[in-house]
Formats: C-alpha cells, sequence, structure tokens
C-alpha cells in the first residue's frame, strides 16, 4: 500500500509540550539512574571537595538551549564574523589601525588569553564528563565548546596581523615558557587541577561573573576605538556567549548554596581564593587599558568602578547575601589600589619588555596628560616622576631596562612589585615559612591564598627560579630568549622596532601636491 | 508577574549594530526609565530594578517574527539574574 | 595628520604561525591548521591534578593507545569549530524540516503498526544510549593528548547530544506531541529485557578509565546498530508503507557516515604510528576482541524486535 | 588546611635549595628607587663573600639606573632586620639564607 492509499489522519492535532517541559526532556531526561555499575564509580570526583547536592535537579538553565537552536545561533555569529576578518583582511584594514603599538595588547591577548580558552573549552568538558546532574553537563559542555570556538576564532582573527607583525608567531610554545605569561598559566592550571566544584566556583563563577565583564567588555570597546573591527567582532561575539557562560556561574554559586548550609564557608572560601587570584590577573589588562591602547577608551578605574564596585558589589554581593555570603576577603584591598593598579603593572612591562614578545614605551605627553586626568590623586604625584626619568634619559639615546631577573610572587607569579595599601612609594613584601622553606608573596591576599594551600604552591614553576636552574635553554638572556621562541625585534622599545620602522614606512606623511 | 524585590540596578550590554538598532529601541520603548550610555562599539543599558525584553515590542520594531533565543545573537553582557526568558519575554532582574 | 599609503600590496613579514611553519613551511595555512596544531599545553605545568594521581593536567598517559606526535592524525574533514557548526545547522534544521513534514501530514500516525512499535521500542530509548555515548565522548575531549584529537571528540560527544535530542523529537511526535512515548521508553530502557544487556555495556563503557577504548567501545555498538536500525532498514521501509520511518533513519545514517571518516582515520593512525603502532595494535585488537562480542550479544535482542516487527 | 585531593597530596617544592647545587636564590631590593618596579633575584654560591656579591651581581643591576653611584650603597636590611653587611663574609656567615630578601637605600 503506498503512503497516499491510507487513509487520511484521525487522530487530533498535535498537542504542543510547555518549553519548559519540552526543554527537560530534550535534556535531564536524558539521564537515567545506572544499575549495572556503581554510581560513585560513574562520578568519582564529586565527593571530595566536602560539597553536598542533595538534589541535582535543583539546577535551572534559564536559557533553555537545545542543540539544533544552538547550532543556528552559532553558525549565524560565525558566518558574521568571518564576513569581518576576510573583508578586512581583503582591504588590508590593518593598515587603519591607530598605531601599530596598539598591536602590543594584541600580542599580550593572544599570548595570555587565548590559551586560556582553550584551557576552559578542555576542562568544562571535565565538567561536562563528571558533574552529576544532566542539567549543569549540558550546560558545561556547551561552554566547553563555546570556548573552542572562542580559542580558535582569536587565532583566526589574529592570523592576518601575525604576517605582518612580529610577537603574534609563536603564542602556543611561549604560554608554556615565557614569565609573564605564566601569570595566567598559573591560574588556570591552579583551577583545573582543583576537584570539579572548585573549577566551576573558581573559572564560572569568580571569574566568568565577577570579572569577564571588567576585562573584555572595555577592552573590546578600546579595540573597535582604535580600529580594530576584527578584535571587537570577535570579543563581542565570544561575550554573547559568554552571556551563557555567566549564567553558568551564577546559577552554579546559588545552586550550590541552595543544596546544603555546610556547603556555604566552603564556597566562601573558594570565592576569596579565586576573586583575588584573578583580579591579580586581571592586573595585566590593566597595564594593557590604560598604557597600551593609543587611543584610550576608558581608565582601568573607571571600569573598575562600573563594572565591579557598581554591578558586583552594588549588585550581585546583596543577592548573595541572602545566602550568607560576604564579599571577598581583600576586596577593600583590591578597591584601594585602583588608582595605582595599571601604573604598577605597566612599570613591570616597561622594565622587562627586553625579555617578552611585545614592546613599550615611555607614555608619551598627550598620554601623559590622559592618565593625569582620569588618576588625579596619583599620577602626577606619584609616576609622572618616574616616566620623566625616562624620557630624559632616551633624550640621550638610552633606554632603562631592569638588567636583571625579578622577584616573583609565589602565588600570582607577578613580580612583586604591588605597593602597600597605605603607601604608592612602599612595595609590599609578604613571606611564609613551609616546611623550612621561604615563599614570597606580593600582598596580603597571595600571601593567605599560600598559606591556605602550600602544598600547592610550592610546586609552581616560578620562571625565574626555572631560569636560575638552567631549564630554559641556557644561562644567558639570548639562551632564554631563544627558548622562548621571541624572535629579533619582537621585544624592547617600540620605538626604533620593526614593527614601528615598517610603520612609518607604510605611512609616510602625505607630501604637499603629491 | 511577581513584586519587584529590589530596586538595585541591572544592566544588559549590547552591541551597537545595524541588526540591534530595533531591540535597543524597542527595550527603551518597554522600559521609560532607562539609562543609556553609548561606547565605541558597545550600548550600556541600565535600569534599577529590572529590564524587560518583549517579543512583540521588538517584532513590531523589526517588521518580521523574532524569537526571543536571538537575543544571544545581541548581548555582550548583563548584570542581574535571568529571571525569566520564555517564548515571549525576558526578564532580567535580581534574584533577592 | 594625513597620510598616503606607500604601498598596494604589502608582502607578509611571515604567512602563517611560527609552529606551523616548523611543521609545514612557510607557506599559507589553512584555518583549520592554524586553529588546531600545537594548540595543547605540553610542559611546565604548574601544579598536579587533585583528581589523579601521577599525571599531569595534559597528560598521554590517560589512554594506552599513543601517537609519538598527536597532530600525525588530522581530522579528515578539516572541522574546527566554525564548519562543524556550520554543518550541523544544516543537518539540523534539515532533521526539523523533515519532522515538521512528517508531522504536518500525520505520516507518524500513520506508521504500520510493526514500524511504530520498532520506533518506540527500540529507536526512541536508544536516545539514552546516545546520551551515554556523550558522556564517554567527552571525557576523549578532556583527555585525549592533542587537539586535533580531543576536538574531534568534542564534536562527536555534541552530536551524540544531538542525536539523542533528535530521537526524543522523534518520540514527542510519535506521542503527537506528548511526553508518553519518551516515558514508556525510558521505562524500556530501564527495565524491558531487550534493551538491558545494551544498557549494561554503556554503563560498563562509561567507567571505563581509558578514553580511547570507551569511545571504540561504544564504536563497536554503533558499527553494528546503525546500520541494522537506518541503513538496511531503508528500503524495507519504504516497501513496507513506513516512509516516515525512512526519512528519519536518512539523518541518521549521514551522521554515522561523518564519524565514520574521523574515527576510521584516528585507528588508522594509531596503528601506523612508527614508534607505538605495534603496541597500540595489540590493544586495539585486545578491544576488538573484548568490546566486539559484547556488542554483538547486546544488539542481538534488537535485531530479533526487527525481524519480529517489520521482517517478519 | 592541606590541599583536598584524592590521595596523599604531597610534592616537593620546585625551588627547593637541593636543586641549586652549591648555590642559592637571593633577592635585592633597592628601597625607594621608583624605577625598578621590584627586588632583583640572583642565583649566588653560598661561599660568596658578601662584597664580591654586591660588586659582581648587585652592581651591574642598579647600573640600569644611570644615575647609580655604587659609593652611594647604605643601609642593608636582611629582611626587617638591618644588617651588618662585613664584606669579607660570605652570604652564608651573614645568615643570608636560601630565599632571603635584602635591602638597600642610598644615602
Amino acid at each position: 500500500m503506498s503512503l497516499t492509499e491510507r487513509p487520511p489522519a484521525t487522530s487530533a492535532p498535535a498537542k504542543k509540550l510547555p518549553v519548559k517541559q519540552r526543554y527537560s526532556l530534550l535534556t535531564r531526561d536524558l539521564d537515567w539512574e545506572p544499575s549495572y555499575v556503581n554510581r560513585a564509580d560513574l562520578y568519582p570526583y564529586t565527593s571530595y571537595e566536602g560539597i553536598v547536592v542533595h538534589d541535582w535537579d535543583g539546577w535551572e538553565d534559564p536559557f533553555r538551549l537545545t542543540v539544533d537552536a544552538y547550532h543556528k545561533y552559532q553558525s549565524e555569529k560565525d558566518k558574521r564574523l568571518y564576513a569581518v576578518l576576510d573583508s578586512f583582511a581583503q582591504s588590508q584594514g590593518h593598515l587603519t589601525l591607530s598605531d601599530a603599538s596598539y598591536l602590543n595588547s594584541i600580542k599580550l591577548f593572544i599570548q595570555g588569553v587565548t590559551p586560556l580558552e582553550y584551557a576552559a573549552h578542555r576542562h568544562f568538558a571535565y565538567l561536562a564528563r563528571y558533574l552529576e546532574g544532566p542539567a549543569p553537563r549540558f550546560a558545561a559542555l556547551c561552554q566547553s565548546i563555546d570556548e573552542l570556538r572562542h580559542a580558535q576564532t582569536q587565532i583566526h582573527t589574529i592570523s592576518n596581523y601575525n604576517k605582518y607583525y612580529g610577537g603574534f608567531h609563536s603564542w602556543s610554545k611561549m604560554h608554556d615558557r615565557v614569565w609573564y605569561l605564566s601569570v595566567t598559566k598559573s591560574l588556570f592550571d591552579d583551577a583545573m587541577s582543583a576537584g570539579p566544584f572548585e573549577f566551576l566556583v573558581s573559572i564560572s563563577f569568580s571569574f566568568e561573573y565577577l570579572l569577564t565583564n571588567l576585562l573584555f567588555v572595555p577592552f573590546m570597546s578600546g579595540a573597535s576605538f582604535n580600529g580594530d573591527m576584527p578584535t571587537m567582532s570577535f570579543g563581542f561575539s565570544a561575550q554573547s556567549d559568554e552571556s551563557r557562560h555567566m549564567t553558568l556561574g551564577l546559577e552554579a554559586i546559588k545552586f550550590l548554596l541552595e543544596q546544603d548550609e555546610a556547603n556555604v564557608p566552603i564556597i566562601q572560601g573558594w570565592i576569596d581564593k579565586w576573586f583575588w587570584r584573578s583580579y591579580r590577573m586581571s592586573a595585566l589588562v590593566a597595564g594593557m587599558m590604560d598604557y597600551m591602547l593609543p587611543k584610550p577608551v576608558m581608565s582601568w578605574k573607571e571600569a573598575f568602578e562600573l563594572y565591579f564596585e557598581d554591578q558586583m558589589l552594588g549588585g550581585l554581593f546583596p543577592d548573595l547575601a541572602y545566602y550568607g555570603i560576604t564579599p571577598p576577603r581583600h576586596v577593600q584591598d583590591a578597591i584601594a589600589e585602583k588608582d595605582k593598579l595599571s601604573h604598577e603593572v605597566y612599570k613591570i612591562l616597561h622594565n622587562f619588555s627586553f625579555a617578552a614578545a611585545f614592546t613599550t614605551s615611555t607614555p608619551s605627553d598627550d598620554h601623559m596628560a590622559w592618565l593625569s586626568a582620569q588618576y588625579p590623586d596619583t599620577f602626577d604625584r606619584y609616576y609622572r616622576p618616574t616616566w620623566e626619568k625616562h624620557r630624559s634619559v632616551e633624550a640621550g639615546g638610552g633606554r632603562v631596562f631592569f638588567q636583571g631577573l625579578p622577584q616573583l610572587c609565589q602565588v600570582c607569579q607577578i613580580p612583586i612589585a604591588f605597593t602597600e595599601r597605605d603607601d604608592p612609594t612602599r612595595i609590599s613584601f609578604r613571606h611564609s615559612e613551609f616546611r623550612g622553606e621561604t615563599f614570597h608573596t606580593c600582598s596580603d591576599g597571595c600571601q593567605w591564598i599560600f598559606d591556605r594551600e602550600p602544598e600547592k604552591y610550592v610546586q609552581a614553576w616560578l620562571p625565574v627560579h626555572q631560569i636560575y636552574q638552567g631549564n630554559c635553554g641556557g644561562p644567558t638572556v639570548p639562551d632564554v630568549l631563544a627558548w622562548y621562541g621571541i624572535q629579533e625585534g619582537d621585544n624592547g622599545e617600540y620605538a626604533g622596532s620593526p614593527d614601528q620602522q615598517q610603520w612609518a614606512e607604510w605611512h609616510q606623511p602625505a607630501k604637499g601636491g603629491n | 508577574m511577581t513584586e519587584q524585590t529590589t530596586l538595585r540596578p541591572v544592566g544588559i550590554d549590547l552591541q551597537e549594530s545595524e541588526e540591534n538598532r530595533a531591540l535597543i529601541d524597542a527595550i527603551k520603548a518597554d522600559n521609560p526609565e532607562l539609562t543609556v550610555r553609548h561606547m565605541p562599539g558597545l550600548v550600556k543599558l541600565q535600569a534599577a530594578g529590572q529590564i524587560v525584553i518583549k517579543r512583540e515590542t521588538v517584532e513590531a520594531r523589526l517588521g518580521r517574527p523574532w524569537e526571543t533565543g536571538e537575543f544571544q545573537l545581541a548581548i555582550v553582557s548583563y548584570a542581574g539574574n535571568f529571571s525569566e526568558w520564555d517564548d515571549d519575554q525576558i526578564i532580567v532582574r535580581w534574584k533577592h | 595628520m594625513q597620510y598616503e599609503l606607500r604601498y598596494q600590496v604589502i608582502e607578509p613579514r611571515r604567512h602563517t604561525y611560527q609552529n606551523v611553519i616548523d611543521r609545514l613551511g612557510d607557506q599559507p595555512a589553512s584555518r583549520y591548521l592554524e586553529g588546531t596544531l600545537d594548540v595543547e599545553p605540553r610542559e611546565n605545568f604548574h601544579y598536579r591534578p587533585t583528581w589523579a594521581k601521577d599525571r599531569e593536567l595534559y597528560d598521554a598517559r590517560y589512554s594506552a593507545l599513543r601517537l609519538d606526535d598527536p597532530y600525525s592524525f588530522l581530522d579528515p574533514r578539516q572541522f574546527f569549530y566554525t564548519p562543524y557548526v556550520t554543518s550541523r545547522a544544516t543537518m539540523h534544521d534539515e532533521f526539523g524540516k523533515t519532522l515538521a513534514y512528517l508531522e504536518e501530514r500525520n505520516l507518524f500516525g500513520r506508521l504500520p503498526d510493526g514500524w511504530r512499535a520498532l520506533a518506540a521500542t527500540v529507536v526512541v530509548p536508544l536516545r539514552h544510549f546516545e546520551s551515554g555515548a556523550q558522556l564517554v565522548s567527552v571525557a576523549g575531549a578532556r583527555f585525549a593528548h592533542g587537539t586535533s584529537i580531543e576536538q574531534c571528540c568534542t564534536f562527536a560527544a555534541f552530536d551524540r547530544i544531538g542525536n539523542a535530542q533528535m530521537l526524543s523529537r522523534v518520540g514527542i511526535a510519535l506521542g503527537n506531541g506528548g511526553g508518553d512515548v519518551l516515558a514508556s521508553a525510558k521505562l524500556d530502557w530501564q527495565h524491558a529485557d531487550h534493551l538491558q544487556p545494551l544498557r549494561q555495556l554503556i554503563e560498563e563503557v562509561m567507567v571505563l578509565d581509558d578514553w580511547a577504548e570507551g569511545l571504540l567501545a561504544v564504536d563497536a555498538v554503533d558499527r553494528l546498530l546503525y546500520p541494522l536500525l537506518y541503513a538496511d532498514l531503508d528500503e524495507a521501509a519504504l516497501l513496507g508503507g513506513a516512509g516516515a520511518y525512512s526519512l528519519v533513519a536518512q539523518h541518521f545514517t549521514a551522521w554515522f557516515k561523518d564519524q565514520r571518516r574521523w574515527l576510521d582515520a584516528l585507528v588508522s593512525a594509531w596503528r601506523g604510528d612508527e614508534r607505538h603502532g605495534g603496541a597500540n595494535a595489540a590493544v586495539l585488537d585486545r578491544i576488538d576482541t573484548e568490546w566486539g562480542p559484547r556488542a554483538a550479544t547486546a544488539v542481538a535482542p534488537l535485531l530479533a524486535v526487527v525481524q519480529q516487527e517489520v521482517q517478519a | 588546611m592541606a590541599v583536598k585531593a584524592l590521595y596523599d597530596y604531597d610534592f616537593p617544592s620546585a625551588d627547593r635549595i637541593e636543586n641549586f647545587g652549591d648555590d642559592q636564590l637571593v633577592y635585592v631590593h633597592w628601597a625607594g628607587n621608583p624605577l625598578f618596579c621590584s627586588a632583583a633575584a640572583f642565583r649566588a654560591p653560598r661561599a660568596t663573600p658578601f662584597g664580591e656579591f654586591v660588586a659582581a651581581m648587585v652592581q651591574p643591576w642598579a647600573a640600569s639606573d644611570p644615575e647609580f653611584d655604587p659609593a652611594s650603597i647604605a643601609g642593608w636590611q636582611l629582611f626587617d632586620e638591618p644588617l651588618a653587611a662585613d664584606p669579607q663574609r660570605s652570604l652564608a656567615e651573614l645568615g643570608i639564607g636560601h630565599k632571603s630578601l635584602l635591602t638597600f637605600r642610598t644615602a
């Protein structure tokens, strides 16, 4: 019998399931209770951190994203993004950037941030495997594949700059080896080596929810302002995924807090640790925002006030107070140093760019005027005199670099350069003893983190100490730079660098009547 | 609709683009108390208590059917909590 | 200041990233290669995982199957994120159109009883098998050594949940828009005799330590299940008045063909590896011997249902 | 507080003194000079006389500041305590151990 010969349908027209129920059938209902193996063998990692979960079904997923919708939206986003990349490359758009020095911030980005996107991709896959609830597992799976998207769209966006400028070419190897990149790498290694719940609170909540806005949004706005449409496009496109990731972070924390009161102090400890750990890493972005954009768009201080103080301390933490959660320990230290942070960080980069895959330079008069306006309480008093000294040395044909290696913080791995809360002229040195050995940290926050888990931080692969142990290609600076993969001209001072010279050549001032 | 529990500010950041203009207009129309701040490439919307995005208003401005899921193509960031996200509207507010 | 651009075309300083140049020479490289080669970190990990003794965060020892250079395997489909989601957007769009067509014409309502029974008691319950296969695949996304391999596992994991959702939507359609068919399919999955060997197998695979062995054990089932339920029944469905079955089945046949491409290439890479090929072959043969018969036993009762319901 | 782990989580310090043979790490901070973002790290033999350590390592580093005058170094501290920096005595004899922090000022 052929189809057309069959009698017409007599059944009632199809019902339509409510969205929420349909979503539940397509996601969490796929799970079943195993009976041939032990649940504990299936999910071996969810008990050792002390977190108690009574009901995994308590997890809410406001996005209700199904696989077909995911592919539909994501392919549309990528279609738009790659169209921007292609047209920018075809029209030699890099020539319309504000200045080649702008790209130093993008070098720092692909070396320091892109590998973190990739690490997040890998470890959200761990959550997608080992969390016990199907709803958070699916959210983690989406995030895992999103993070792969972020890593790859960044690699592809920056690929075009890599063809014409230095410093981009060996980002992956550099992330494994170069001193300033151990700051970002060690943060993710710290989170990944912890258990699944700590990872969730560290990356999804403390990093994605509390701090990504602050890190990415002003930065992408800065890209737009400096003519870098591709970076703005991947940035905003990535951020549209980020809103899902932020939601995962917020849902995670509320879910865990609602499950059991015993979870509250554990979560509080992780918030305290990870706020400071992520905040310290974000210091690199502070330096980038205030000093590395030829056309700055918003100061670190203003972004910090807007995205962190107003939105998080003003909005989020009162919400979490309901569960007994208080603002992160050491948050007052972060607030107190908002007038100092970027200046202290850029000083580090300026001192050490001879050993970096980017260049630095002393800020121009215009730039100093902007910094002075943004930081009226500190810039002229504490930082301008040092930059003026650099200027006078440079006027004589010199350039001050730090002829040696810095002392690093055992936890955040940034050179110990931050100052005491009440005195911007006094470096804050902290040290702890553990098993008869001294360990140095840069702040009360990092020292507190060290003292909480010294067995973890004694393992840190501190780049300076590794150089001195002979593990980084040899004893001399050129040996180490070669091992880092840094090529001639990637490093040092921007003025006179290959990037600067070729930029000048490409942009000869227009001659009258030409 | 549930009662608003707080007037603490919530916010949504949207990419400023041709595609998003109608959406931004619709949000302005449905949230009269909204403050709008333009940054390069970006529009920052903030309001006390909550921001609501209604499918019907967006469709009227856009002149075509619009699914609330498409909001994911426009959003850059937010502060608050998606307290509702269904076929007809999206509401951002704090939970407590 | 006014500028003029001095050159029409600027010669690039290099054509691709240094790691790609080191492997393939300085020539333009595809987005697949730039986004895949050497992306996974290799060395100088800071802290040991608290959840695995004697392992680093990334470590070849998470599987007995090794490659001397993980990038000796490349995905024949050259999938990185964008072509992957683009391809799957089309696939799910087409599936959605098929489903809409079938629902509009009430073709599920007109399925002959045997075909309906097959779909409801064998095919739809497999959404749980797909869900289990997703857990197995995503372990590879975390633990495979090398971006080229884990990336395929990531996409496979996402495909599996996609397959589970496609089967669930078939179940909803079979239930005339309600959840009844899914509910009874879940009961069958948990209790019906014909599904227990398969459920037992996937549960035991889900707890395997070696992600690659898990993947291959699932594949041992796939290689029996997909041809049996989708490709081989296509003709019979058309002849038996079950056009709806055929229209649905084609999507799963297409997916399985795609899945084979990377997995077969990976197995070849393992066997052909200069340094580890011998050891890999021994492991692969052991896996075949162990899981092949288990898969056959698990699929046999499903074959019996097929024979009883639609081939009788 | 111990690290929460599925096994006894105990690893040697990456920078334990054994990894440096007869040498050790010493940090030197030039207090009050904002040109230097941080203290410098050095690897030096424990038996090195303090004077030689300063001449061979500290002074070339401090000369990063073109206004540096070696004669102006004064007022050494070991961590927070004043140090009687006898140039003839070795680091070990002066109690300057592995990963000690030295600070000096300039007159």
